[in-house]
């Protein structure tokens, strides 16, 4: 069964959004255990063979892992609304629906090593990079087994062994860091690399300039590694590209810092993909800083708590829906017959269960205890500096 | 004649007061418009006013805030939302190198009525980076006026004297209230800079705060009342820069004790030149150190256990009180 | 006697920078009294028609009041320095020598109701546009007559009245400022403009970046008429265009906010004045944003204060000054035998003679009075917040 | 064994001191290199460390700072020159929204090591937009630690302990004194944060300042004693974040009587902060209340007359003591 299935007559923006998950929600049943952190380590560490002959025709396993990797992040964002709704996910919550194809595209490339820095839309690279989805949901729900012992919250998800250098909630802030980041690889003479994810959005930000600035400078002696990976879902809330900046080709603002530029389907999984491969690759050999504009759609509202989404109709986040890179993958599996629809549904089964048993330890671990509140404030002999 | 509204109400019919009066006066910001307002202060403003009078912007807190300042020194008068307070960091360069000073170093040439306006405080899990009271910050800058009503009442009053106001004004909202009802006056209830409020009457200590905190303050004067037959005074601030110095001295030449609340953090806060203040002003009166009740030492948490656990609670008001009254803690 | 006649073997680059100096100076005895803020007027109104022709053939009285304007500002500048190396003008003070071709050609497309914004290399702006060099002169010396009463300084000269809405001491932040008053010039519906200064080095800003996506923006709606002239004099203090970015094009920096831009040489005062005539007229028309790259050179050190030049060559420093804007006027003038040797040395010592007067009465001038410390904080009643 | 040399070839010596120590250690900033540093503080460096260990950058403060952040997310330890503090304000999201806080909302998984140094103060007619103390303004957060060393000795001292700090530190130098004289001990002279200096011992009055505003309080001292036999103590605090409490009020137990003194605005300041915890802490000791001396609450003017007078004087510090000893003021 298909994503794309006519769900009848639309009421209101909430429902289209609600309808998204209940119909998702609707293809996942009990299934078989959670093999997906280890999907993940081998996402993870790359399949780089095929990346190195270009990736283009990309092997139909590698089709499935990457739809599995699509489906977990789904799953874990449909459950993380869910308890937003339920009042057990607080603060500022983002998710990725619509977007799946670009982290997963992307971090299929990601090398033991590398670094990956995004934004607060970050459930997925910390999922992807094979972070445990039980500690990231407990992290939404504030709990002291959360991925950051609940002290961040959705917008903040850090794992460094594994890469994830976290999210961050100043639209823009995180670039400078980013480029920064990919000095150090080469600075310390490694071959590792960079993947900054930036919004539309964020473009507008003088961090933004000043950071791809400094990138297209370093990256003159090499010294860059940096992969800015414009994740292009065309609104920053309920601001259009159109409305915010008169000349919208986002790939070509990269021009005025001599950084190289491409855009990509980021709906087309494969697209991206190859994009990834190719990219990341130069970026590595090369040292210098490589910018991807993903063209894709966030259909899901900008943040959980808002459902008034006078910005966009209906219409056209239907017509984006039609384009889901979830859908459209599975179309093409089906097509080729590489799997059929049981085969699918095994795989969202599966996911279902572990996003299930990642919310039953969400909501079944311990609140942090309170001695939290006054560490990590500083590295080294704790300085609280006030009474307690 | 008065009516009963939320503080988000009065603030937008504070704003819109100052639109009918003058059309120099315009509302800008990151999604004010279309989108509504990320806390619908704005809501349905532009379809009133159009996309003149309410401008959305780009993501340039720097960027729009400045050119606010250019059109405020033209004769627009602009109130620019900062969406929320954290952001305005990026923008702090304009405020205080170019707002705060440009009159200043143009020798009186320029003047800048500029409204800068959004949310300030934390309370609703939006951990470090989303949860600021910058109310020091701003007010250590000579060129700049910061206040941060609490009441309906006053978020549209001093909304319409800041609209009035020549110079640039930092309006910290209470943003944990703004779904929070109260009598709001009819018409132009212009309320002073500079003038606290007595927002309880006392006589045994004073407590002395301003924004969200008036509130807990005199949840804590009620609770002294009841258990301790103590009676407390409570004193609203409002306004942050300019100070009102003589109201805090009289209160405690009255009281002799005072306590000083904020959720800011205690270093160089507000709280620690209300204690200055007072054992300068009324170092004859005072029986007992003016104790400061501040937020926690760290960045916000955002577990909510955490997070509560970090801010002023009424516990630690009232017994701060009992302290400067020497009598037993609970 | 013309500015490029050999000077002689050149020992170190302070004996360079003096030598220019002193060398001009030698060119400065005495003469007629000030018709100058006169001439200012003329040029601050625009000799419109000529220019509305596009102002191609400059008519060669004009090229002859561009002359005077120019000495004017370079004897100012002199004269400006001198003062510094006595102790008499203090803090931050940076001279335009080498540069006056390009706010003298733009200015002359000043119209009444303009508005000039610029960094704090402001002396010719505040000059071209008719303030008084005695007041100006009295600012740097830091006294009550002063243009801004002593308060500003040479970074901060103001002349609200003459459309001098300022010079700015933060590199690119006064960007936004000049985007946001011609935002009010459309809102407030008039057909004035306003010409922003900006330096190359303050284009590596977020401001900058902010500011001119603003501007692009805005100018869709037709409400932004704003001209930006960058007066690329290739260096940011010590920092050349090419070690502050990749991407050196500066005027196609502005590619990337939708702006119309093109490049002109700074050095050649009827190429900027053709510009300037031009991009004006449209942009008073069109209410869009216009950029200009004004391609010129500092020859005189980045501040008064800075002689070490470790980042320029004597040799380089001297090529330039082959193709210094009042030399090549001068030239130009005597080989078309528009004014002769003693016609322009009549010129330079009616500018000596109004400079020395300048110098005289803000040597002689009274500092401000202490009260004066205090006022201006506030507009209205003035809220002292100290004790006096 | 200690020689006689310059605050700034003091500061330099830090600063090498740590690049020797550690390739991680680098130095970045506008014209730090080529151009040979806008205050010599690095000249020269470039040549014999290379463009790697001493990097001239574009004039981007909030870019390369956060650059630099992320370079100490990596293990480097970056020193970053702001030409002066008055620019940091470009800077101060990337400071204070990720330097102060990324090591909290990660749950400690990271730590900034880097150091942010550069002139703070006025005092050479730099005007408004130039002359800034910064002292509060950044003691405020969470997260930072704040130095301000004014002695030949401190300023390498502390230069070497920021260096060693896995903290970011906001290391403020006394622009106007880097041509100023001082003993400075060879070697690893290392001086621990938070650990005030008494500059001067007394008994009758305690002088409280940092930065250039303890040489003003020394030379008070000196016409104190001669002039109405005063004896004074001053205090040097350096270190404002961690700050050193016990310090002053072990030395207001002794005075009974402290006046604060500070270039900066008053309200919301460290003189605030000061009084603040002496009538907290040392109550029942005090004979006077503090008085604050402060900057004039105006932006720095041009005119030399005008700037000498917006500054704190030896005049006001000396009578700030009669008042606090309730002798004749002169
Ligand atoms: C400096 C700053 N300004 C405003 C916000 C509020 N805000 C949060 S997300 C967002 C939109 C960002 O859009 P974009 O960069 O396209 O990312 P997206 O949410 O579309 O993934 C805004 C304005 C913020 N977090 N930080
Ligand atoms: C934000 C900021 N950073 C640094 C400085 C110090 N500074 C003064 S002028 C200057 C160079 C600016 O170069 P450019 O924009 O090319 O202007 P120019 O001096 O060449 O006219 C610098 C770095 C400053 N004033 N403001
Ligand atoms: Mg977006
Ligand atoms: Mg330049």
């Amino acid at each position: 069964m298909l994503w794309n299935r006519p769900m009848g007559a639309i009421k209101t923006v909430y429902e289209v959004v609600k309808s998204v998950i209940l119909f998702a929600g609707s293809y996942l049943q009990e299934g078989r255990g959670d093999s997906m952190s280890a999907e993940n380590e081998n996402s993870g560490n790359g399949d780089v063979e095929s990346r190195e002959e270009g990736g283009v025709a990309t092997s139909t396993d590698r089709l499935v892992d990457l739809y599995r990797n699509m489906v977990l992040v789904r799953t874990f964002e449909e459950a993380c609304q869910k308890g937003f709704r339920q009042g057990k996910v607080g603060g500022y919550t983002h998710v990725y629906i619509g977007e799946e194809a670009v982290a997963t595209g992307f971090l299929d490339s990601f090398k033991e090593g590398d670094k990956v820095i995004t934004a607060y839309r970050d459930h997925p690279h910390a999922l992807l990079l094979g972070s445990d989805p039980k500690e990231v949901m407990a992290e939404l729900y504030g709990k002291g087994t959360g991925l950051v012992k609940g002290k961040g919250g959705s917008m903040h998800l850090f794992d460094v062994e594994r890469g994830m250098m976290g999210g961050y909630g100043i639209v823009g802030g995180h670039i400078p860091l980013g480029v920064g980041m990919a000095y150090a690889q080469r600075y310390q003479e490694t071959d590792h690399i960079t993947q900054l994810y930036l919004g539309d959005g964020s473009m507008s930000q003088g961090a933004f300039h000043e950071a791809a600035n400094l990138a297209g400078l370093w990256g003159k002696g090499g010294m860059c590694p940096c992969v800015f990976i414009v994740e292009n879902n065309q609104y920053g809330m309920g601001t259009s590209v159109e409305r915010t900046t008169a000349m919208t080709d986002l790939a070509a603002k990269f021009d005025a810092y001599g950084i190289e530029n491409e855009k990509v389907d980021g709906m087309d999984i494969e697209a991206v993909l190859e994009c990834a491969g190719r990219v990341t690759e130069q970026v590595r050999e090369s040292g210098k800083p490589y910018a991807v504009e993903a063209l894709t759609y966030r259909t899901a509202p900008h943040g959980a708590a808002d459902f008034f989404e006078k910005y966009r109709t209906k219409e056209e986040v239907k017509e984006w829906r039609q384009r889901d890179p979830i859908g459209l993958l599975e179309q093409k599996l089906l097509d080729s017959e590489t799997i059929d629809e049981d085969g699918l549904q095994e795989i969202k089964d599966e996911y279902k269960e572990q996003i299930d048993e990642a919310v039953s330890f969400a909501d079944e671990s311990e609140e942090p205890a309170i001695e939290e509140l006054y560490t990590d404030v500083y590295s080294g002999e704790d300085e609280y500096m006030g009474e307690e | 004649m008065a009516e009963t509204k939320t503080y988000r109400e009065a603030l937008r019919e504070g704003m819109v007061h100052g639109m009918e009066q003058d059309e120099n006066v315009i509302l800008m910001g990151e999604d004010i418009g279309v989108y509504g307002g990320t806390h619908l202060i704005t809501d349905g403003l532009i379809d009133e006013w159009g996309p003149q009078r309410v401008m959305d912007t780009p993501i340039s807190e720097g960027g729009f805030t400045g050119a606010a300042i250019g059109m405020a020194m033209m004769g627009m008068r602009p109130i620019v939302e900062m969406m929320t307070w954290n952001f305005s960091f990026l923008a702090a360069d304009q405020i205080i190198q170019n707002a705060a000073k440009v009159r200043y170093f143009s020798g009186g040439q320029v003047k800048v009525p500029l409204v800068i306006r959004g949310p300030n405080g934390g309370g609703v899990q939006l951990s470090a980076q989303h949860t600021h009271s910058l109310e020091s910050f701003y007010g250590h800058f000579p060129g700049l006026k910061v206040v941060a009503p609490v009441t309906p009442n006053d978020v549209k009053g001093m909304m319409i004297t800041a609209i009035n106001d020549d110079n640039p004004v930092i309006f910290l909202e209470a943003g944990a209230l703004y779904g929070t009802k109260g009598e709001v006056e009819e018409g132009d209830n212009s309320v002073p800079f500079g003038k606290a409020r007595v927002a309880r009457e006392g006589d045994d200590v004073t407590l002395i705060a301003y924004g969200r905190q008036v509130n807990l303050c005199l949840r804590a004067a009620e609770t002294l009342e009841e258990e301790d037959g103590v009676s407390a005074e409570v004193i609203d601030l409002r306004s942050l820069r300019p100070f009102d110095e003589d109201a805090i001295v009289e209160s405690v030449e009255k009281t002799h004790r005072a306590v000083a609340v904020q959720e800011q953090w205690r270093w160089f806060g507000v709280a620690s030149e209300v204690a200055a203040i007072i054992q300068d002003r009324a170092f004859d009166y005072l029986d007992a150190p003016v104790i400061r009740v501040s937020g926690a030492e760290v960045p916000a948490p955002y577990a909510r256990n955490l997070e509560v656990a970090g801010f002023p609670s009424e516990d630690q008001v009232t017994n701060a009180a009992r302290r400067v009254l020497y009598i037993e803690e609970k």
